[in-house]
């Protein structure tokens, strides 16, 4: 019962505070360091280097922009992981290979619609020898369709997914479920690669370069990005809100029995779960390949835990919390360069999650409810 | 009744060392089978590579999923930083035995002799598992699973970084070779050197049937590695059927209870952790570093899902399903289609290179290039195979083949005592 | 005196058709376990059945059976002459049948005023009345109301779930051990609840451990052992049955 | 970290200084939750080989007292004694070993663990719960002889509770009522010094809590156990209990025997509304 | 403002004095972080595809030129990319050997590229080497095979070319002395195992496709090259001759590995049904990873091949070679490894390599950005493995001999989702 998490969790704020006083510090140190290096100057004490360096404000932007857009789009596909995880209450590790599945199907979808009638071979629709790269300016037909397609494609493969996998076994513990996903990832990372094969492919790079400030240039295609996802993630908050459904959530990732015999139809609000979350995922993935410009059967995978990292940092089953974790954890990667070397930056992404799941073993968000 | 029921019913029937020999034994029936098949002439030298190289694969995720067993399926600590562990103990070994002059452009080490830096990985391992588990223990189970794997994360990177490639210390150079890897004294060479010394009659009785020395070297390998995994199976059953165990059990039951009625739950957690780990690092030099070089690459998370896959396949919460689990996992399901696809030739079809134009063959009613393209892809399909029989099993058979069996954690017999009070009969 | 259930097979059961709920020949369990084996019951509109018996009995699973909740082994659950016995439970709930379970009868992260909104789930509108005229029978739950729900007393937990299954006018209500874990005041109010909802019209099925309590004010009550009818007649005969109150009502 | 004992103490209605040994003592025990008070400066004893009774209106505070008591929840202030040491948020594995035990409200079975095996995982101190005498050869032995001795107990305390013949069953499938008989038969095999039992017998059939009211008096007399129990059958605790302590909204409303509580006009109409 | 990428940012202003803040407070006369004139990239095609376009999406065509090396010397990279990257240069060892063009068109014909792709003609030349050593040495085993790479390889003997190939193994089995001379080079093995010499070809890539050769720059290192006799008795005809052949054929290097493949079956293909041998080859995929490779050269080797065409990156083939060859005995030859380590690798002998090492190509590259493309500061961004470390360090030191400035030097990892922030610790923003 409840009583043991909250005795836990009495116990983590009352024993962890002075961890929260050693992370405060070290921000504020960051914090002091990177305007030393904004400023351009050196502290030293006791003849070593104590902060500082130099840095410029342009490329700080520039990271923040980078950061940011990598981050919207893992928070927009973070929210469907974060759905998944509190209804159906288990950790879906197939949710990365969703976000690629709906990248592929997405961008075949783009490449057709750009390729037809250009007398382009049909290998080359199918991205498999692509020469061709799209952009939001120069095809824009083709990449709005592509993500349609990317959203309705991923949601009819995550229901069926759905139909032959976990709906056998609803009433079976987390676990298991997990387990079943893991089994899921592999037969869609491998399907897919059995398909497109294994060679990164660059599918699309900007048609536009704007330059803000006169200090950071993003692309049409980063643009766009910005744009859909923050749009869909109004859409979602909206439609949480206004609807029974939101509610109808959670009541159901407390207690399914009593979901039911209070008469919420739980197949339907799982399969609405699904939906939301599968159609955000594969517009995510497919905005991800729009902003980065590549496309391999593997990427969603990579970007899982990242996904993960996101979806905890913000809180289970907040949308909010999904969002901005997954924007911080983006800055965090980004910003990381700052102080780490490049190698180092992804681990500090992790540290984050880490420290955050310690600190605030509920999240940034825990327990504010969405809707 | 399904399949599995069938075969779970059949091996119901053996005891346990039977079983787990009798299993082994079939698998190593079929590489013959194979060897024979496809090898001509060379027939005995593929055989023993066959053999030689599953038994390595076994061995190595037995191990493996006998830890995972301990952690998982009996405590409930769901530990998905399996790789990040291995690599804590493949790596300490390596910079403990690494020559202290290495060749050129490779790392030194502290040139210590295996058995130290065997001991000194599992102990690491243990230790960097303890300190993993410590603040990580209050989190619930899946919570647990992502600290894991991002920390098994973290130790990748950190190995993989550049700036601890080459490092010195107190004057002594040293360091994890960082994206290159280091190269040490292997375990390997404890074969070699068996079979070059005591060995010897048998080498030459190998040659003369055609098996050539390295071959015969990785089945010795192979075969010394399946006596860890008896050795680290005869720690583990001890250590599940005793109160130690079942304290266990009881964790992954409800930690709450468990406390109330006494227990320091965290130290039994920790403890646990630290074991797991410790042969979780073994297996790490064992396995992945057979061949006496450790790269990060080879500790990416998906190590930990086959682990799991193996396991799962087992039956979690059974030591001998753990091992039959591995078994069936890395020999029938990784090995066996690999090889098979490398050995099927469609009398001179070429693969095409792309499925676009395997397909097209089907347009001209020629199913061969498709067919040569699926069989060259066969290294990418068997983990289509292994996701389906992963969701089969755990929609199926949950317990795995043998994870039924979850045998009462207890040293002794449960039955009532004959001598023991009341007399009472059941009703 | 009272009829043993082996008996009453004999005399013939009411027509199903006339009863707001007729359970027939009823074997149900959970996954490869049988629990009920034979089970019958009659509830008729607007009558008070109370079903008392042994922890085991399988008097809990009587009730999830009418909802769907247990593996279906065979037999029928009619209600309003429609058979629900292989229904959905979100459905049943349309039918007019309102349940309290015995346990996890809250849902534990929603507020408390979400989870009397959940009980109106099937409603357009939330009813706002009615849940002022929860709040006004356990004024505790007002003061509550933004609390979770998992954070209340055993007690207030199980003011909440009763508030829940009240906020539509059900025809039947089943109700599994409503008074365990309140204070004595409240078990009276209560019991005093319950016949006010049963007087209103409202038709009462219910498990009771205070089953002296329960079979003093109930119409008629059923025992049930080893998922098997026992005994079933008017309350107060049960209760002043020498061998029922010997075996299952402490003496 | 809060120090418990700097806590501003509460002015409570009942000073308890009647109990001559008391083996447990609460003293201005309070828990804040957010921004409820769950307990306000509670103060009572319980004196040793005593069956009290803690009774009190929903939401008294009463469960949340008792995880308090042993270590579930660290308490925002106040002090708790048990045995003469001061056991103030102390973990529950800790003081179950000194003999202060618990059962739940909400029963908590290991479920997917035979009844035997919940039953045999309680005694504490078991050689076998060391890695090293499990594994060693040599050691073995011993941990061999003491689980025989721990099953043939259990066996005994199933057999007690009348539910020996579930002993192979996985506690998951018991119902409500066995689950509690299975939490008791668990927590007696602990070997307490006190238990304290949150409503043991709610959901219990009758002819059972007869039963289990009448062991409960005879570990009293044979073992000098003593108990706090929490229970709203007020037959119960009147006709069993020579001490009865009454909360409500916090802290403890009165004090006394039956017949004494049954005349507090403060209890009356807090809890019993009336009519007893 | 904005412009549209790709268009041919005529404004030339590469210079170092385009930067757009940095008032720094530092003395010194240093004024702020300023990004190089030059960005040597050593890497592999398809992390080089995701690092291009992260470079072109936030630099543009304007902030450096670049310098890339063989190992990103892919027809199709600009496309993939989708910029036309005219403002990158590359080096990489040439296709130079007498026997170039029967080479090339043999690999034409017989497989469905356009042009012969990078170290294609060094696999023909290293698979052609090991038959020609097989048949001399008349066994499948790895010492003989090693005994006799030298033989067929260096000067001693008649001379046959590709075109000859089926000649020269005639002339083995007969257990003649015999000098081959490749499609790439002479093909002649100094003690190390390594190219007596070497011709590099400076590229740049083609507007349609492909790579635009631009110079060449030869070097002719004059070692003592051994000439060793022969002491096997030949072939009887009918033998099955075996080797392996270890490529990348996914992965990282995929693009380039699988025509590199191709290479290396072709003279078995070429020589089928022309002699009187039977040809037993199998390919393994490295997957452009030390491990995978060592997996797989594993299999080759317990399927009993007695020599090995590969690997292709030189971190694979160091590790295979120490880990796998030397122990089992059985010989490998790289055509395409450049890294500087094989040279010193205690192999017994069991390495050899086609291409020449990279401490040469350092030097070239240093001159072309110095001398083509102006550059007086320059930083490296390296894939960080045996050949990444080990080129760039070469075109460090070089360029800085040179009177150049190295700005940064930063490694970075295979196949990363983004390659942003080593691009701008590179181009120190
Ligand atoms: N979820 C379940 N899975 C398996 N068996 C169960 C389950 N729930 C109950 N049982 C079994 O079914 C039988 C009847 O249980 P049920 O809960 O109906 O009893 P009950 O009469 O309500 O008892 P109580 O008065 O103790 O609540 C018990 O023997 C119990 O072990
Ligand atoms: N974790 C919590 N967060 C917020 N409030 C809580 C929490 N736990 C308990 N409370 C509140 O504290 C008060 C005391 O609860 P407690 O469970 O101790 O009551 P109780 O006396 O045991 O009642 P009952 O007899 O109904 O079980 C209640 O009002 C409850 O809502
Ligand atoms: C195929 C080549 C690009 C390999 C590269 N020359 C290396 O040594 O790694
Ligand atoms: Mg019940
Ligand atoms: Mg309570």
């Amino acid at each position: 019962m409840g009583i043991a998490e909250f005795a836990r969790d009495g116990r983590v704020v009352v024993g962890d505070r002075p961890g929260a006083a050693v992370v405060a510090a070290v921000s504020g140190f960051l914090l002091l360091d990177l305007v030393a290096k904004l400023a351009g100057t050196t502290v030293f004490f006791l003849g070593t280097k104590l902060l500082g360096g130099s840095l410029t404000v342009g490329s700080l932007l520039s990271m923040v922009v980078d950061g940011l857009l990598v981050g919207l789009a893992v928070g927009l596909a973070g929210i469907g992981l974060s759905m998944t995880y509190s209804i159906l209450d288990f950790a879906n590790f197939a949710h990365g290979d969703t976000v690629t599945v709906g990248a592929f199907l997405g961008w075949v979808a783009a490449y057709i619609t750009a390729g037809l009638g250009t007398g382009a071979p049909i290998s080359e629709l199918f991205m498999l020898n692509s020469g061709r790269q799209l952009s939001t300016v120069s095809t824009f037909g083709p990449v709005l369709l592509g993500l349609v397609i990317a959203g309705v494609g991923s949601i009819g493969i995550v229901l069926l997914i759905d139909r032959l996998t976990y709906r056998p076994m609803r009433d079976t513990d987390n676990i298991s479920l997990l387990i079943a996903s893991i089994g899921v990832a592999l037969a869609l990372r491998y399907l897919i690669a059995f398909v497109f094969g294994t060679q990164t492919s660059g599918v699309a790079s900007g048609g536009l370069r704007v330059t803000v400030f006169s200090m950071v240039s993003v692309t049409d295609n980063e643009i766009t990005l910005l744009v859909v996802s923050v749009l869909l993630m109004l859409g979602v908050h909206l439609l949480l809100q206004r609807t029974k459904l939101g509610k109808a959530m959670r009541a159901m990732a407390d207690n399914e029995d009593l979901a039911r015999v209070t008469g919420i139809p739980t197949e339907r609000v799982i399969r609405l779960t699904w939906i939301l979350g599968g159609g955000l995922a594969g517009i995510g993935g497919y905005l991800l390949v729009l902003e980065s410009g590549t496309i391999a059967f593997n990427f969603g995978w990579i970007l899982l835990l990242l996904i993960f990292a996101a979806v905890i940092v913000g809180g289970i089953g907040s949308i909010y919390g999904a969002m901005a974790g997954g924007v911080l954890i983006g800055l965090v990667d980004s910003l990381a360069l700052i102080w780490l070397p490049s190698g180092l930056t992804r681990a500090s992404a992790f540290l984050v999650l880490i420290v955050v799941l310690l600190l605030r073993p509920s999240g940034i968000f825990g327990g504010v409810s969405t809707a | 009744m399904s399949t599995v029921d069938t075969v779970r019913d059949r091996l119901d029937a053996l005891p346990d060392v039977g079983l787990v020999l009798g299993f082994i034994a079939s698998i190593w029936a079929v590489m013959l089978v194979l060897a024979i098949a496809v090898g001509g002439a060379n027939w005995t030298n593929l055989a023993a590579g066959f053999v030689g190289s599953v038994t390595v694969l076994i061995g190595g995720y037995a191990i493996l999923a006998l830890a995972l067993n301990l952690q998982w399926g009996y405590t409930g600590l769901f530990n998905i930083g399996i790789a990040g562990f291995m690599a804590v103990g493949a790596y300490t070994t390596a910079v403990l035995t690494a020559p202290t002059d290495p060749a050129a452009g490779a790392v030194p080490g502290f040139g210590l002799p295996l058995w130290f830096g065997l001991i000194g990985g599992m102990v690491m391992a243990a230790i960097v598992g303890g300190l993993a588990a410590l603040p990580a223990l209050r989190l619930k189970a899946d919570y647990l699973a992502i600290v894991t794997v991002a920390f098994s994360e973290i130790i990748r990177l950190i190995v993989n970084w550049n700036g601890l490639a080459e490092v010195s210390l107190f004057g002594v150079p040293f360091g994890t070779g960082g994206a290159t890897g280091i190269s040490f004294k292997s375990a390997n060479e404890v074969a070699s050197t068996l079979i070059n010394g005591v060995g010897q009659p048998l080498v030459t009785a190998a040659e003369g049937v055609g098996v050539s020395g390295p071959n015969l070297a990785n089945l010795t390998y192979g075969i010394l590695l399946l006596l860890v995994v008896a050795a680290s199976y005869w720690v583990l059953a001890r250590i599940t059927n005793s109160p130690f165990g079942r304290v266990l059990k009881a964790i992954r039951e409800d930690e709450t209870v468990t406390q109330s009625l006494g227990k320091d739950t965290r130290l039994f957690k920790i403890k646990t952790f630290m074991i797991g780990c410790a042969l979780m690092g073994l297996a790490g030099v064992l396995f992945r570093g057979q061949a006496g070089y450790v790269s990060p690459q080879q500790f990416r998370p998906t190590i930990t899902f086959y682990v799991f896959a193996a396991l799962i396949i087992g039956g979690s919460g059974s030591n001998t399903g753990s091992i039959i689990g591995a078994a069936t996992f890395s020999g029938l399901l990784f090995y066996l289609p690999a090889r098979l696809g490398e050995n099927v030739t469609l009398g001179g079809t070429r693969a095409p290179g792309n499925i676009i134009d395997a397909v097209a063959g089907l347009g001209s009613l020629d199913p061969l290039p498709l067919l040569a393209y699926t069989i060259s892809n066969v290294s990418t399909l068997r983990f289509v195979l292994i996701g389906v029989v992963l969701i089969y099993i755990i929609q199926n058979q949950p317990e795995g083949l043998l994870g039924h069996r979850n045998e009462p954690a207890t040293s002794v017999r449960l039955d009532r005592s004959q001598s023991g009070s009341g007399g009472e009969a059941d009703e | 005196m009272s009829q043993r259930a082996t008996e009453s097979e004999t005399v013939t059961l009411p027509n199903p058709a006339e009863r707001l709920l007729a359970i027939r020949d009823l074997d149900a369990g959970y996954g490869d376990l049988q629990v009920l084996s034979d089970v019958h019951m009659d509830v008729a509109d607007g009558e008070y059945v109370v079903i008392v018996g042994p922890n085991g009995a399988g008097k809990s699973t009587v009730m999830k059976s009418v909802f769907g909740l247990t593996t279906y082994m065979g037999g029928d659950v009619i209600f309003d002459g429609t058979d629900i016995s292989q229904r959905n439970p979100d459905e049943i709930i349309y039918e007019g049948i309102s349940y309290v379970p015995q346990t996890g009868n809250v849902f534990g992260s929603l507020s408390v005023r979400e989870n009397l909104e959940m009980g109106a789930y099937i409603l357009d509108e939330v009813p706002e009345n009615r849940i002022e005229d929860v709040y006004e029978r356990f004024p505790i739950l007002r003061e509550r109301s933004d609390q979770s729900a998992g954070t209340l007393s055993g007690g207030q937990q199980q003011m909440l779930a009763m508030g829940r299954a009240l906020m539509l006018d059900p025809d039947l209500l089943l109700l599994d051990e409503p008074s365990a874990g309140l204070a004595p005041d409240l078990v009276d109010d209560m019991f005093d609840r319950i016949d006010r909802i049963n007087d209103d019209g409202t038709a009462i099925l219910m498990v009771e451990q205070n089953a002296k309590e329960a079979l003093r004010r109930c119409d008629r009550g059923y025992v049930l052992v080893q998922g098997q009818n026992r005994y079933e007649d008017d309350g107060t005969v049960l209760l002043n049955d020498e061998q029922v109150r010997q075996d299952f009502l402490g003496g | 970290m809060s120090e418990p004992d700097a806590a501003p103490r509460q002015e409570t209605a009942v000073t308890s200084d009647a109990i001559e040994s008391p083996l447990l003592e609460v003293d201005g025990l309070r828990k804040e939750f957010g921004g409820v008070v769950a307990v306000d400066g509670a103060t009572f004893s319980v004196a040793e080989g005593s069956l009290t009774g803690l009774i009190g209106p929903n939401g008294a505070g009463k469960s949340t007292t008792f995880n308090c008591i042993t270590g579930i929840h660290e308490p925002t202030g106040g002090r708790v004694t048990f045995d003469g040491q001061n056991i103030t948020g102390l973990a529950p594995y800790t003081l179950a070993n000194r003999g202060l035990v618990r059962t739940f409200q909400i029963a908590r079975e290991l479920s997917d663990m035979t009844v035997i095996e919940n039953v045999m995982l309680a005694p504490g101190g078991q050689v076998g719960e060391s890695v090293i005498r499990s594994v060693t050869p040599g050691l073995r032995g011993d941990v061999i002889a003491d689980e025989t001795a721990v099953r043939d107990r259990a066996w005994e305390t199933l057999e007690f509770f009348e539910i020996d013949h579930l002993a192979h069953e996985n506690a998951g499938n018991l119902s409500g009522g066995q689950r509690k008989l299975l939490e008791m038969a668990r927590v007696l095999m602990t070997d307490p010094e006190m238990i304290l039992l949150d409503e043991p017998l709610a959901g219990v059939n009758p002819t059972l809590e007869e039963k289990l009211l009448e062991r409960i008096h005879e570990l009293r007399r044979e073992q000098g156990l003593t108990f706090l129990l929490v229970e709203h059958d007020m037959d119960v605790i009147m006709n069993n209990c020579e001490h009865i302590i009454v909360m409500h909204q916090g802290s403890v409303l009165a004090e006394g025997d039956a017949e004494t509580i049954k005349s507090d006009e403060r209890v009356l109409e807090a809890y019993l509304g009336g009519d007893v | 403002s904005t412009e549209q990428t790709g268009g041919d940012g005529g404004d030339g202003g590469d210079g170092g004095d385009g930067g757009m803040t940095g008032t720094g407070t530092e003395s010194g006369g240093d004024s702020g972080p300023e990004s190089p004139d030059v960005l040597m990239v050593v890497g592999y095609p398809q992390s080089g595809v995701q690092l291009f376009k992260d470079f072109y999406a936030d630099y543009g065509d304007d902030a450096a030129d670049i310098l890339v090396t063989d190992g990103l010397q892919d027809g199709e990279l600009p496309s993939n990319v989708g910029n036309d990257m005219s403002n990158a240069r590359g080096t990489a060892p040439s296709a130079a050997g007498p026997g170039v063009d029967t080479f090339t068109d043999l690999f034409t014909s017989e497989f469905d590229y356009d042009e012969a792709g990078v170290f294609t003609s060094q696999a023909y030349d290293a698979t052609a080497v090991q038959i020609l050593a097989n048949v001399l040495a008349g066994e499948n085993d790895g010492q003989a095979v090693r005994n006799h790479m030298r033989v067929v390889a260096n000067p001693g003997g008649d001379t046959y070319g590709p075109s000859e190939l089926p000649a020269a193994v005639e002339a083995a089995a007969a257990g003649e002395n015999i000098q081959y001379e490749g499609a790439s080079s002479a093909v002649n093995f100094d003690e190390n195992g390594d190219m007596a010499s070497a011709q590099y070809q400076v590229f740049g890539f083609q507007d349609g496709g492909g790579i635009e050769s631009l110079s060449t720059v030869d070097f002719n290192a004059g070692d003592d090259i051994p000439q060793p006799e022969p002491n096997g008795s030949g072939s009887d005809s009918g033998r099955t001759i075996r080797f392996g052949v270890l490529m990348p054929e996914t992965g990282d290097l995929g693009p380039l590995g699988r025509p590199i493949r191709d290479g290396a079956i072709l003279p078995a293909l070429q020589l089928e049904g022309e002699v009187d041998f039977e040809f037993d080859y199998q390919v393994g995929d490295t997957q452009t990873q030390a491990q995978a490779g060592i997996d797989a050269a594993n299999s080759l080797v317990s399927a009993g091949y007695p020599s090995i065409t590969g690997a292709a990156s030189s971190e694979t083939s160091i590790q295979v070679a120490r880990n796998v060859l030397i122990d089992s005995g059985v010989v490998g030859c790289s055509p395409a490894s450049t890294s500087p380590t094989i040279t010193d690798l205690e192999d017994n002998d069991y390495m050899f390599r086609t291409p020449p090492s990279d401490a040469l190509q350092g030097q070239v590259l240093a001159q072309v950005g110095v001398d083509e493309l102006g550059a007086e500061t320059a930083s490296t961004l390296y894939v960080n493995n045996s050949y990444g470390q080990a080129l760039q360090e070469a075109f460090a030191g070089a360029f800085e001999a040179e009177g150049g400035t190295i700005v940064n030097q930063v490694g970075f990892e295979q196949q990363q989702s983004s390659y942003t922030s080593e691009i701008n610790s590179a181009m120190n923003q």
